[in-house]
């Protein structure tokens, strides 16, 4: 087993696991953050596997911008809840 | 319980795909494709490098072999802010949605000096998507992560939407007529009629440079056309 | 003069059509004359896209079966935009690009590039779906999608891994020379399940009900008529030629669209809502259109098609357009909808009894043709399973016929323009005369499998 | 092993759409989907020792590159996947501003 692998399998499970918590947390708030936490995982793995450039652009993209979408959406509701 | 039998038939979904690619012939293991088997042996050749002129094979693809697809790519992304506008937006005027924090002096200068800077990263990556990792994607998605700056450290800030409407018609209307003059000055679609220079300068490739500057503008837009509207709500409440 | 212009035609115009947003209406009219009489001058052939061959670049294919999708899918439109012209502005970007999707859609030649239409098709179709105002109804409609392309990528590129190429051609003849056809059975379940769920097959077809159950005069027939149709020829073209369904595999694919059939009009049997019944008769429709390319019998599937759409058109511009001025689309609510519009009435009843297959419509001719070769074939259950649905159609039909002309003490009030009047009449006298002349159809027999022929002789 | 985990996310998502009634984790799962959708065609365009498909002045003949195809496929398929979140999003927001919940499940009474 190279050094290769040892790092692709952290990374697979480490995929997993977050992408379980994802989807099973209670809070929205929670599972949109570990969906970035899993976008971020995500460019790693296209490092690994020698993609920079979808690298870049999942790491605008996917960790940032979708991110920053779907907090907006969950302060709007929180707001109208409020209200 | 419900959610635990779920798991368990998605598992087995997974474990049988697994399973059914592992037992193919024909599907690779993972390692170790065989791209002189592949289309992609074509656009590694030194020659068709030659002809293109990028080099960066990813976007020699992404904007010259399969420029079509970019084209419905685009397409699908202003169609999605259309739509957005269409959903979020109604005939009443819009104003800004309030954050409930006021942001202090040193927050709205550092912001600026940042937009500076981050609006400058992002022009030196669409500039050098055919030589570098990045492109047009990257690149129109970082000025719209700089706006996204703007509105987050400025609680009045509302950039012109109307500016961003125009920039993203005349953006997509420049990257189809490109396409339509490669019909007629050449005679194919999107085929490339400005002379590619030498592979690796900043100048070469011909049109490919031309029509990633003109993705990152639209993506650019489009993107923060969204932003403006996922942080815009109708002024009555 | 190249076929690329139905593309990039309409995308252009969809581009500017955000700066002079006043004509925008206009313009969709125009491109869509525009793209009939491109379609009528152009000639057949293959179209390469920025000078690359095959397998290199993307190409598009126009032959006789493109041609008729192509045709269909921009009458239809022209007709449907001039019908809500002032009263769907909005829509008219989105409009186009659904155009410009759905003619790349039928065009195309390249698997990945049909994802990428399937997706701007799609899209265009959530949002036209917004014009229902019920966003819960759009959301289960854009999840299955975006599932549905998912699972159709995911089919793309094991095929793509396992023989290196995304042509349509390339892969065929790729697939004959390796000629294992159980290493296919994954990547060919998905992409049939992908194309499905627009398609409107099992198991994935339960946005229908959400979506057109609540439809308006836009998003009724667009989704109903123009997408049933174009999706129709894109899941032909593709199980004529790429998907290879043998043993086990087809019988579980034949039985899925079988329950399909059933389902469909058993529904629709048992709901009273108008609408309803008209969605649940389409899926039904839907099923039989698949399972006629399954078995081979391309030229009356692609009848079938044409039918199909122009007729479920006519129903849903109709009944939606009684539905919003009533405000119910309760059967017993439209009671005698007809006594007052004899001819509207006329040419639903005429457009119903096609759908029905009776003598002297487009309808029977098409079913007697497919029922015969089905009996070549020796598919005998299924003539069955397909006789007996018609028959429960026919007793839906007849039931709703009767009660939508017969007021009964029920006094409803519903004016149709001139424009819808005309509409429904040409399209209506469309089906008869396909119906009592079907030469031209015949020699679409020999032109349908262009694809076939070039993966023989390169 | 990277690409086993991608199949297994795309799974995972497809799992967190038909169990989750909350319509902002059915948008989440179906991200996680695409996300493993995306890490699986990366994967199968993998070689070892392969370099990335970049042509640079130190790179000589006969080197080995990864598949530059799947590469451009992604690029096209992260950006249609955030057209079709923002628009999921955007309808999100509709349905809680007419029916005041983002729980289908309780939706599927008032309907």
């Amino acid at each position: 087993m190279t050094a290769y692998d040892i790092i692709s399998l952290i990374i697979g499970v480490l995929l997993l696991v977050i992408a379980f918590l994802a989807i099973n947390s209670k809070k929205l708030i929670r599972s949109v953050i570990y969906l970035s936490a899993l976008s971020m995982l995500a460019v790693v793995s296209f490092v690994l596997l020698k993609a920079p450039d979808v690298a870049i652009t999942e790491a605008v993209i996917g960790s940032g911008l979708v991110t920053a979408l779907f907090v907006f959406t969950l302060l709007a509701i929180k707001r109208r809840e409020t209200r | 319980m419900k959610n635990i039998f779920g798991l368990l038939i998605s598992l087995l979904l997974g474990v049988f795909i697994i399973l059914a690619l592992d037992s193919s012939v024909s599907f690779p293991e993972f390692g170790s494709a065989v791209i002189s088997d592949r289309v992609s042996d074509n656009y590694l050749d030194e020659d068709n490098i030659e002809d293109v002129g990028s080099a960066n094979i990813v976007t020699a693809i992404v904007v010259g072999y399969r420029g079509f697809d970019t084209l419905g790519e685009v397409t699908v992304l202003f169609v999605s802010a259309l739509g957005v506008a269409l959903v979020l937006g109604s005939s009443k005027k819009q104003a800004r949605m309030d954050l409930k924090f006021k942001p202090n002096f040193m927050l709205r200068i550092g912001s600026k000096v940042l937009f500076g800077i981050i609006l400058m990263t992002s022009i030196y990556i669409i500039f050098h998507g055919h030589l570098t990792p990045g492109g047009g994607f990257p690149g129109g998605a970082i000025i719209a992560s700089a706006i996204l700056l703007m509105y987050l450290a400025d609680d009045k800030f509302r950039s012109n939407v109307k500016g961003f409407k125009i920039l993203e018609g005349v953006a997509g209307s420049l990257f189809v007529v490109i396409g339509l003059l490669g019909l007629v000055v050449a005679s194919y679609f999107l085929q490339n009629f400005l002379p590619v220079g030498t592979v690796g300068n900043l100048l070469s490739a011909g049109i490919i440079p031309i029509i990633y500057v003109l993705i990152g503008l639209k993506v650019g837009s489009e993107i923060s056309g969204i932003v403006d509207n996922f942080l815009t709500e109708e002024e009555s409440l | 003069m190249s076929a690329i212009l139905l593309v990039a035609i309409p995308l252009l115009v969809a581009f500017l059509s955000i700066l002079f947003k006043k004509i925008s209406p206009y313009l969709l009219l125009g491109v869509t004359l525009f793209n009939i009489v491109l379609l009528l001058v152009l000639s057949d052939g293959f179209v390469v896209i920025g000078g690359f061959n095959q397998p290199m670049g993307i190409n598009l294919l126009l032959d006789m079966y493109s041609r008729l999708g192509l045709l269909l899918i921009n009458v239809l439109v022209f007709v449907i935009a001039i019908l809500n012209l002032k009263k769907y502005e909005k829509y008219s970007s989105i409009l186009l690009i659904a155009v410009a999707g759905l003619n790349g859609l039928i065009l195309t030649n390249d698997l990945f590039n049909l994802f990428v239409f399937l997706e701007i098709s799609g899209i265009a179709a959530y949002l036209i779906t917004t014009s229902n105002k019920k966003p819960v109804g759009t959301f289960h409609y854009l999840v299955l999608g975006v599932v549905g392309s998912s699972l159709f990528l995911f089919g793309v590129i094991i095929l793509y891994s396992m023989f290196g190429t995304l042509n349509m051609v390339g892969m065929i003849q790729e697939i004959q020379a390796t000629n294992n056809y159980k290493e296919l059975i994954l990547p060919f379940i998905l992409m049939f399940i992908g194309l499905g769920v627009e398609a409107k097959l099992l198991p994935f077809n339960s946005w229908a009900k959400g979506v057109l159950g609540k439809s308006n005069t836009l998003s009724g027939p667009m989704i109903a008529g123009v997408y049933a149709g174009a999706m129709g020829f894109v899941l032909g073209r593709l199980i004529t030629n790429l998907f290879m369904f043998e043993g086990t595999l087809l019988t579980v694919v034949i039985v899925i669209l079988a329950v399909g059939i059933v389902m469909g009009d058993a529904m629709a049997f048992a709901s009273n809502k108008v609408r309803e019944i008209l969605l649940f008769s389409s899926i039904a429709q839907a099923s039989i259109v698949a399972l006629l390319f399954v078995n081979g019998v391309v030229i009356w599937a692609v009848y079938l098609i044409i039918a199909n759409a122009l007729s479920k058109t006519v129903m849903f511009l109709v009944i939606n357009k009684a539905t919003k001025d009533v405000g119910s689309d309760n059967v017993d609510k439209l009671k005698g909808l007809f006594s007052n519009n004899v001819v509207v009435g006329v040419a639903f009843t005429l457009v119903t009894l096609s759908v029905m297959g009776l003598p002297l419509l487009v309808g029977f001719v098409v079913k007697l043709n497919f029922l015969t070769v089905l009996a070549a074939n020796n598919q005998i259950w299924l003539i069955a399973v397909i006789l007996v649905a018609a028959i429960v159609e026919g007793i839906y039909f007849v039931r709703l016929l009767v009660k939508l002309w017969y007021p009964d003490g029920n006094e409803i009030d519903v004016k149709y323009n001139v424009s819808f009047k005309v509409v429904f009449v040409i399209i209506a006298l469309a089906l008869l005369s396909f119906g009592t002349y079907s030469t031209p159809l015949k020699e679409l027999d020999n032109s349908v499998d262009t694809v076939m022929e070039v993966v023989d002789n390169g | 092993m990277i690409q086993y985990a991608a199949i297994i996310l795309f799974v995972f998502g497809l799992y967190g759409l038909f169990t989750n009634k909350n319509v902002i984790k059915m948008i989440v799962s179906l991200n996680i989907m695409e996300l493993g959708l995306n890490i699986f065609i990366i994967s199968i365009g993998f070689v070892y020792d392969g370099i990335a498909p970049i042509i640079t002045s130190t790179s000589g003949s006969g080197l080995l590159y990864v598949d530059p195809l799947p590469q451009a496929l992604v690029l096209t398929a992260i950006v249609i996947g955030v057209g079709t979140t923002a628009l999921a999003l955007a309808v999100a927001k509709s349905i809680h501003n007419k029916y005041n919940t983002l729980d289908l499940g309780e939706l599927e009474d008032i309907l």
